[in-house]
């Protein structure tokens, strides 16, 4: 019994902080390559927020694991199969191709992924502030803050993006009709998620259903953009079944930290 | 000529010139072209440290880098903000950088080949800027003068971090270690040549002196900086890669072999190892940024109309 | 209707029909529509595989890969050239792919996750498509037959490679194992769907059988691919993921548990994990490369006139 | 003196085996993503040879080497500032950009860089021919008649893409721009060249360049191409000092060799 409340505790800070530092991943490949200087250090911004939030939750789960498990080990020296994150937060920031395409980065992409995982982060660590565990309650606490902020900028640039010209228009339509099935992901069942909720570390994700229906059709409403119906293939990265494109983005952020096992940074 | 006299009494007097305030326009035109081009340095110094962000090998570190690398964009924002306070255009300065008539730091144009580049870069290409950049912060002009003392103010920031970052290495595995040296070996030397050439050979130096916006010689900088690094670079365990490096007593300071000036100005002149890719990827991010640009701008324009016509 | 007996006459006499003999049009669309199909799944086929090129663990099998993806290219050329010999233009079966209209194999839109799906890829996935294909070597229009023959025998080469490759991860370290036992589960009903819906409810199968286009129903060719690999799982040291598969002595064949048909068909109408990305990979490597083909056909016309005048 | 024999023998064999793995891994990122079906064969096969004659000469290396070492070591499990490849083999298919840049593969670029290549490979595969080591000899006999197709493959291109579309000329002459100073360092001079060629293992560079500056004359004249000056910096990654690229195109290519160490595939 014991073990098993642990197993879902960890499973279920683990989802979250795999969230987090993919995402952060991502965002961070803009530093640099951005639209506006100002986007560049918004989105650097929005990735460091990421990363902290990833750091705190993994010192949660290496606290229980000990054994001198770290942060870094966790980050680091876990294979794909092993990251829990949704398969939304891999992809690359373009239109749909396969693993090993290489070409420009489209920031449409980004700024849409960045606006329905954050409208979905902003409900879930708001619940989460309730959570039957006071750290990862206060970690909610924290995050939310930053996780508002998140979604501000996403929201502000879907509706200048989306009533700006045809051509920003168009891109964001595009990207909204990519990303749009792999939210499925966020209402889909699992038994992590299930029994975090039932013993009241977790939140039940569809009590967020309504709200985050809402934002969106809202924020779509204004933008003058078109909600795509969500169907099609439903992904499992919250699983461990990921898309091919995370053993690419994990290879290069761990490939200097595995090259050197047991060095300190 | 009565304005000109209060001008350069002004300066003399150690006081600062406003925006507001009348100057030669020659002085004006020195000032765009020293702060634009301290900007783009910013803006194209993001990119080989940038480098090394999705590989930084802890979460810790990579927090740390993304930081920096984000202070140095906003950094370039307030430079380019003191640079309009003088009438000129963000987009024209950008445009003066992108076309090439415009340099930044040549620095920028050395690659980043091991981790260890960022904390050397951290400690000694920040470190040789910090230098450059601590007279700024009395600088006659006062709206660069106040950009440089917050500028400087993160720097040093930025230095300890870099400084702190290779002790943990060279407290490392030997691999750590000769990372940390094979990137001094490599930044040493252009890190001196940042101060620029030596003073019997420096154009603008005369003219930006008695204007208060240069108040320390070349040479007297560079010495300043090698002789406040050698002890660091003791403390580190590192080896700086000049055999004629040693302590003068007469002089009072460290003595230095002679800085390859022919390497230098070949960089500088565009044969540097990175100056097309730096150059072609800002140039890149800029063209693919268009459409955003164009859309908010079209985006403010419609909200605009739409408050003009709700007034109406 | 006197052609039409004489043409059917040859097929159940088993002769073949070539390119200039007359045949019915709507043998002629069936097979372009099926021959071109095959020729998009060796294109679009090269992608998964493809995936896994820039990481093979060791320079043999780099080399390997290599080699067979570039085989399944051959493979989509010399299908397209056989759709030629019935009058379908190239670049309108690549339209057809590329817009939508014409199918691929949906096995192609799985993804591959990990090294072993290559070795699996070869095993199952070229196993399942070689015993549909090795009945297509007596199919009776004589071009296509004579491709798959060839495409047969290098496919058997790529099985083959596969299961060694599957052999030596499987003697190797116990993480290596386990990729291998998780290729398995992720592929085995993938590929018995492969054969296609139960032969209950096959639309095209009978008309096909008597033009001498199809020879074996879907459901004979699952069962003998079944009762071929199970052996060689238990050589192999994995496990099928099917608790029901088991030896049935009445039947002289192995049992196995219902597929998930609703699966199968979500993902051949678009529904797939990598429907999306195979087809969009695919047209924007065929919108990039559009200015190399332009220009090709530009200079060959340049060297046509230049040839013409020079003979003026 | 046996020492220093078998130092610079093996460190030569070594820069023609990385120059040929690392073009090989260059090259095939073009498969499935070539600008038609025809030209991801060529490519693929162009690769295929590469990697081919890498084995062969990692072989020569390990078998000298002993103690365990195999190609694949040699491969995988060295850093890039052990490589020795000209720098201007890991460059990616595309203009100069930062290391971490993503954008479109180019193959005006491609086409170049296996044409400044390979008329450089002909020559010195030719005269390695007459090798004093017989086993280098044998692999030049056998790369040669690979490289002289990859030549004829470039070449043709060249042709057809210079003299095409103004689109297509002015791709071409942008891929030269680019990449022609990295030929420089065809020219430079390094100990290791220099002790080969004395020793008879190896050949004089400067003995090949009148006959590849005849060729690329030749081949730009009939292509309608302008020769840009090869001057700006001149490149050192025979000796070991690359440039942002290798690190990420080594990352890629090792991390599976290098996440299961020792294992055997």
């Amino acid at each position: 019994m014991e073990a098993t409340q642990t197993d879902f505790r960890l499973a279920y800070l683990l989802h979250l902080a795999d969230n987090a530092v993919v995402l952060g991943q991502r965002n961070a490949q803009w530093c640099g390559h951005g639209p506006a200087i100002e986007e560049d250090l918004a989105m650097a911004n929005i990735s460091l927020d990421l990363i902290g939030q990833a750091r705190l939750l993994y010192q949660l789960v290496a606290q229980s694991l000990g054994e001198g498990v770290t942060e870094d080990t966790l980050a680091y020296f876990r294979d794909d199969t092993e990251f829990r994150n949704y398969t939304l937060l891999e992809l690359p920031h373009h239109g749909p191709l396969v693993g090993y395409a290489i070409t420009d980065l489209d920031y449409a992409t980004t700024l849409v992924r960045n606006f329905l995982y954050s409208a979905l982060m902003v409900l879930r660590w708001e619940a989460l502030q309730q959570s039957s565990d006071p750290e990862l309650a206060a970690i909610a606490a924290k995050s939310l803050k930053e996780t508002r902020y998140h979604l501000r900028h996403a929201r502000d640039w879907m509706l200048r993006l989306g009533d700006g010209t045809a051509e920003s228009q168009a891109r964001m339509q595009a990207a909204l009709e990519h990303l749009m099935p792999y939210t499925q992901e966020f209402w889909s069942e699992s038994e992590v998620e299930a029994a975090a909720a039932a013993s009241g570390l977790g939140v039940e994700m569809g009590s967020l259903r309504a709200a985050w229906d809402a934002l969106l059709d809202q924020t779509l409403a204004e933008a003058t953009l078109r909600r795509p119906s969500a169907s099609g293939y439903l992904t499992r990265g919250k699983q461990g079944l990921h898309s091919e494109h995370l053993g690419f983005l994990l290879a290069e952020m761990q490939c200097l930290a595995r090259a050197h096992p047991g060095a300190q940074w | 000529a009565e304005r000109l006299q209060r001008f350069q009494e002004r300066i003399d007097a150690d006081g600062r010139i406003e925006p507001q305030d009348w100057m030669p326009e020659a002085y004006r035109r020195t000032l765009v072209r020293q702060i634009s081009q301290h900007a783009h340095s910013e803006i194209v110094g993001m990119l080989p440290e940038g480098n090394w962000i999705s590989r930084a090998p802890s979460l810790k570190r990579k927090a740390i880098l993304i930081a920096k690398v984000q202070d140095e964009g906003g950094h370039g924002q307030y430079l380019y903000s003191a640079a309009e306070t003088l009438g000129a255009e963000r987009a024209d300065l950008i445009d003066a950088l992108h076309s090439g008539r415009a340099k930044y730091s040549s620095i920028f144009n050395y690659p980043t080949l091991n981790w260890a580049d960022v904390g050397v870069i951290g400690w000694l290409v920040d470190g040789a800027a910090i230098s450059n950049q601590i007279p700024l912060c009395r600088c006659s002009y006062g709206p660069y003068a106040r950009a440089m003392i917050r500028i400087c103010k993160e720097e040093s920031f930025h230095q300890r971090q870099g400084y702190e970052a290779l002790l943990v290495m060279m407290r490392g595995t030997p691999a750590q270690r000769h990372m940390v040296q094979d990137s001094v070996n490599r930044w040493w030397w252009k890190c001196l040549a940042m101060f620029g050439p030596p003073d019997a050979d420096s154009l603008h130096s005369e003219q930006s002196m008695r204007w208060g916006i240069k108040r320390i010689s070349n040479d007297e900088l560079r010495q300043k900086f090698i002789d406040a690094t050698v002890p660091q670079a003791q403390v580190l365990g590192i080896t700086l890669p000049d055999p004629e490096l040693k302590w003068n007593p007469e002089r009072g300071h460290y003595d230095h072999g002679p800085i390859d000036w022919d390497e230098f100005w070949s960089t500088v002149n565009g044969k540097g190892p990175c100056n097309q890719q730096r150059l072609a990827t800002r140039v890149k991010a800029h063209q693919n940024g268009q459409w955003l640009r164009d859309a908010a701008l079209a985006h403010a324009r419609k909200q605009q109309q739409r408050a003009l016509k709700e007034a109406a």
